[in-house]
């Protein structure tokens, strides 16, 4: 059983009624996700796809029993839907949408955490168990059943590693887009441990990138604590310091924290293997099998 | 989004955090306006996004109009560590007991707001982080609409701030930290915040970095997005919603992908080859055709590339309509070398439209392979 | 603090809470001065810290002036489940299309509020919970500033609230929350809730509980307490920074004792030893031998008190300051018994100082000790 | 090693320079406990019996490496004063006094749950592990080291409970004053896993009384958790319903929720040895033993 989301997943979707939730939705029906119930509110009542539209989290889970939600809102609604799933004491709560506000993710993220919520994202592509399951917009025909549990900051690295391990035979656990953010609602050392006690994953890929400090605080944990093989990819080697590379989270300060160089040496220094690029994952993935 | 001084002054004011006031310039004719009604002496200080004015001669006072006048032009006609100084902010000269520094920014590791306070300012916060590491505080702030009292009255504990100061700097702190928070900053920062001869705090210079993401919930900070974006090709992109980002000045090469993620990738990987990126522009998910013709358009016309490397590794971005927008580009491009990789959804409709098409262009399957081929381009 | 209705519309008032307007009357000739100016049908409503006034008559309408005289005063002479009514609360008769309840009141299983809510009151809310089940809500609310919209929301849509009340519901739920969390209530209730023939909604009843520790935050309501507390022995108590709680009627034996927990034990140990207590006096920490002597002086003078037990353990408390107070005491508490029992600081000096005191007393070592001295008291 | 204080207990006070501050302070450094700084926002640079004194719990805790708090504060200044230590990290923190508002323990029993600290009282008499530490007012000399632990809602059954077993020959390992509030810091299903783990502690006696339902979910939690022997004594059985006996806590609810039989048969229904009365407690003790 995968540990995020899997077959008895009982998923609502947020903004289901919006041409993305809506369209999103109908994918993830046709990949046989359990899509339980949809809120938008003010649309309670009305039905999407056959599914159940409510006016609240509380009354979604409530009927149907759901236990993962995920967010097809815009940016300036996430706050709100994100917030009202975790007071209603939802335990999973996958976002979607990129340019959220820095300063409500701040709250997000420390709120989750008072309240014992997985908080998934944002600007992210959701949670994909291949060929069980998937909760966000992930193009999923690219990822295939298999040992190895992937993190990553970035959508299309992920889509060109998971193409990558097709051709050369692997497929994945659970697949999880942290998200591009500056201020992600989980992060690497969030999932680590999940990883690590999930049966299904044998290795662990995380798809890194410059900015901030979680692979260095990954790298931390997984001395401590990670005895599957981690591969790491930090992408961003060569971007300009103080700019943004397009995702929010991916700037190295001006003084320098954040850059490619810290990371790969962190990580490095526990053992982690330091992929030079995708292509490069794949090479890594074949010696340790 | 970094403000200049004068609209952080205004994000000052809204929040009611003492500072100086005063008027703005952009030309002569408008210094010349202002100098009569000028109480002399008065401040004259360039409105540059960079930091490091004060050592380039972008701060100078005048004791009369005459003076007012040439200073203010000279400044008005400098550059200052590359921007173009197109304002300038006049101010009363203050006089200045001592100068202090307190701002407040986000830490990424505790993904929480920091408080940066040190009795001693003026100069660089790194600066007095070497010199005088005890006079200096680091508080964690936990989320929360107020800043709680006991934080601030630590971080005075801490650098020993007289007594005779604390009841101000109190509420210096959580006026700071309500606009900190009340207009989704990244950095709100005084430096100097200083002690006038009376014993008056006062804001004598701020700097304001508002989160891009958050600007909507702020409409009057919102118009102003352009004009704080001194280079044009970015200011075109973003008018078609692409992201467009200068990498270096010496490089010949140029990017279009779909994805921030793997344009880093690419990035790297170019440059491990040592191979130069001068430029790469985002499409976003989902690009038509018409908006991949306005892409290319925008990233051949930019200074010194002469190759563009399209990654496409397609989810919601359909490779059809990636080679329809190349086709429709292809007739005002000039001699630019196209090197094109498509992956995805839709892979073979675009190839096939690639392949009929003539010109400068070269297909490539896979990302490695696309940039050994642009290897041999760039070397051919 | 249970607010009468008329002092807990004051409450509402300051939250904006719809409800009706209304005088107070507390005797004939208030009624007198009131009658011309009333717009009729009214209705009088006796105030009294008791439900279920509606059924004892409590509530009356009035057509005209004679009407409103006469029934208000009979309501004036009224005692309601043992409340005399001391005044009335005069309303406007209002039009009922239907009455549904809210409240806010406190979890104590979850520490935290709950919201009560059905769209079919006017009767006692057990009732409903037995008759409907399926409109009654019970929503915990997390702890925080504001209610969040998507509780009222649920709590709508699960009782089925028609969806044009929605919006004046909302407002309404908004702000009985602000009141209940703003006033410190233990319980803040509207019962009936009623919808008017124009579709508005009213608070026809109100009742609010205010945590009595809490009464220094709402200085309005604090000189009421006194005119709340109907036995007069627990306002004299009080005066005394005594806590004085009547137990039963059928009872002889009172308790003075120093905590809560103490008293409960002691007067478990007398019932267990099929006796029966009628009153209890906490002394408090740290007693002095006056305020042992004003305590002794208050229970003694009890109705059907005529065997006072006073078990101390002392910690702040000191033996010897207790056993002053009963030598003080002692000269005016007639042929009450009195039953001693000292454990704790300073044993020995007011062991020492009873054992010189001549009267009805006893002195025992032990609470068992004590009950079992009691037993041969009461029944010799 | 006791669980919540103890010889390595470095204790701060707040509101020291009071005069009920400084009285316990005088005891509680009489005991041997270590007292290392007091806090009083605009005391700042005093001392108080030698302790220093500072405005912020932060500082205090910074320069003394301090782990617990206990405050002697009047009760309308207790939501600030423990609000304080909470949000500045201080993972134990005790709380005495009586009267507080009921909406101000219910945002901190919270608060303390979110972030994880150990919040005791208030309107207790603090904790004490006899012989090594003691962090509130009790009267000390009642207690003696030993194989005891007790969780009170009231000090005085408490003192009477101690004061017998002494007379008996029995001691305390650790001695927590629970609080006769409506909402205490920590309850008692918040204490006994402590008391389960703790090795000094070989019996456990809890002492509850009227109103709540703390010892009906302490039942469940013993019934499933607990396997050392637990004596438990209810105050208050013969009480009139609706009436509170002097400890805000200490009610039933006209509709008969807190009554004393409630909690009694649960208790009895789970194993727990339920006392009459305090001299009760002692005999069943010796009949344990």
């Amino acid at each position: 059983m995968s540990f995020l989301i899997d077959r008895d997943t009982r998923l609502i979707v947020q903004g289901i009624t919006g041409r993305e939730g809506t369209f999103h939705t109908e994918q993830m029906l046709a990949y046989d996700t359990n899509v339980v119930a949809g809120v938008t509110p003010g649309k309670g009542g009305s039905e999407v796809l056959g599914v159940p539209v409510y006016n609240t989290v509380l009354e979604a889970m409530e009927r149907h029993n759901a236990n993962t939600t995920v967010l097809f809102v815009p940016p300036k609604f996430l706050y709100g839907a994100a917030y009202e799933a975790i007071m209603s004491g939802m335990p999973l709560v996958i976002t979607i949408a990129e340019g959220t506000p820095v300063h409500d993710m701040l709250k997000l993220h420390h709120l989750a955490k008072e309240k014992g919520v997985t908080l998934i994202g944002p600007n992210s592509f959701g949670v994909i168990s291949p060929g069980k399951a998937k909760a966000g917009f992930m193009a999923h025909h690219l990822f295939s059943p298999g040992n190895v549990g992937i993190m990553s900051r970035s959508a299309t690295n992920c889509y060109e590693t998971v193409f990558l391990m097709k051709k050369a035979g692997f497929g994945q656990s659970t697949v999880i887009g942290v998200g591009g953010d500056m201020i992600p609602g989980s992060t690497f050392i969030d999932l680590l441990p999940q990883f690590e006690a999930d049966e299904e994953t044998e290795f662990i890929i995380m798809i890194g990138e410059i900015g901030g400090s979680e692979e260095e605080l990954a790298a931390a944990y997984i001395k401590e604590n990670i005895t599957k093989p981690v591969i790491a990819l930090i992408a961003g080697k060569n971007a300009p310091k103080g700019t943004s590379m397009g995702h929010a989270g991916a700037i190295v300060s001006p003084d320098g924290e954040g850059s490619a160089e810290s990371k790969e040496e962190a990580l490095t220094a526990v053992g982690v293997c330091v992929a030079e690029s995708t292509q490069d994952i794949i090479r890594i993935l074949k010696g340790l099998k | 989004m970094k403000l200049l001084e004068y609209m952080a002054r205004d994000v000052f004011d809204a929040y009611e955090i003492p500072s100086t006031s005063g008027a703005i310039a952009g030309s002569l004719d408008e210094l010349k306006v202002l100098a009569p009604d000028q109480d002399y002496p008065v401040a004259i200080k360039a409105q540059v996004q960079t930091g490091g004015r004060g050592k380039a001669g972008g701060i100078q006072f005048a004791d009369d109009e005459q003076e007012f006048l040439e200073k203010g032009r000279k400044i008005l006609g400098m550059t200052i560590n590359g921007f173009k100084v197109k304002k300038v902010f006049i101010n009363p000269k203050v006089d200045i007991d001592r100068e202090m520094y307190l701002s407040f920014t986000l830490d990424r590791k505790t993904k929480l707001p920091v408080m940066i306070f040190s009795p001693e300012g003026g100069v660089e916060i790194n600066e007095i982080a070497e010199k005088n590491p005890e006079k200096l505080v680091k508080q964690i702030i936990p989320p929360g609409n107020k800043l709680d009292d006991f934080f601030i009255r630590y971080a005075m504990d801490k650098t020993g701030l007289e007594p005779e100061l604390k009841d101000q700097f109190m509420v210096f702190c959580r006026k700071l930290y309500n606009a900190f928070i009340g207009h989704d900053c990244m950095l709100a920062e005084i430096n100097p915040l200083i002690v006038d001869p009376d014993g008056k705090l006062l804001a004598l210079d701020s700097k304001v970095d508002i989160d891009d993401n958050a600007l909507y919930r702020h409409p009057e900070i919102l118009p102003f997005k352009d004009e704080m974006t001194s280079d044009a090709t970015v200011r075109e992109a973003r008018s078609f919603n692409f992201l467009f980002i200068p990498i270096k000045d010496e490089g010949n090469i140029a990017i279009i992908s779909n994805g921030s993620g793997m344009i880093m990738s690419t990035i790297d990987l170019i440059s491990k080859n040592k191979m130069h990126v001068t430029c790469v522009l985002d499409l976003g998910g989902g690009a038509t055709s018409d908006r991949v013709k306005e892409a290319l358009r925008i990233v051949a016309s930019r200074r010194n590339v002469d190759t563009i490397f399209i990654n496409i590794f397609g989810g919601i971005t359909r490779c059809d309509e990636i080679a329809g927008g190349v086709d429709a580009a292809m007739g005002n491009l000039g001699d630019t070398r196209l090197l094109i990789r498509l992956e995805g959804t839709n892979k073979e409709a675009g190839l096939s439209l690639l392949e009929s098409l003539e010109g400068n262009i070269r297909i490539v399957d896979g990302l490695d392979e696309g940039v050994a081929a642009l290897g041999e381009e760039v070397k051919a």
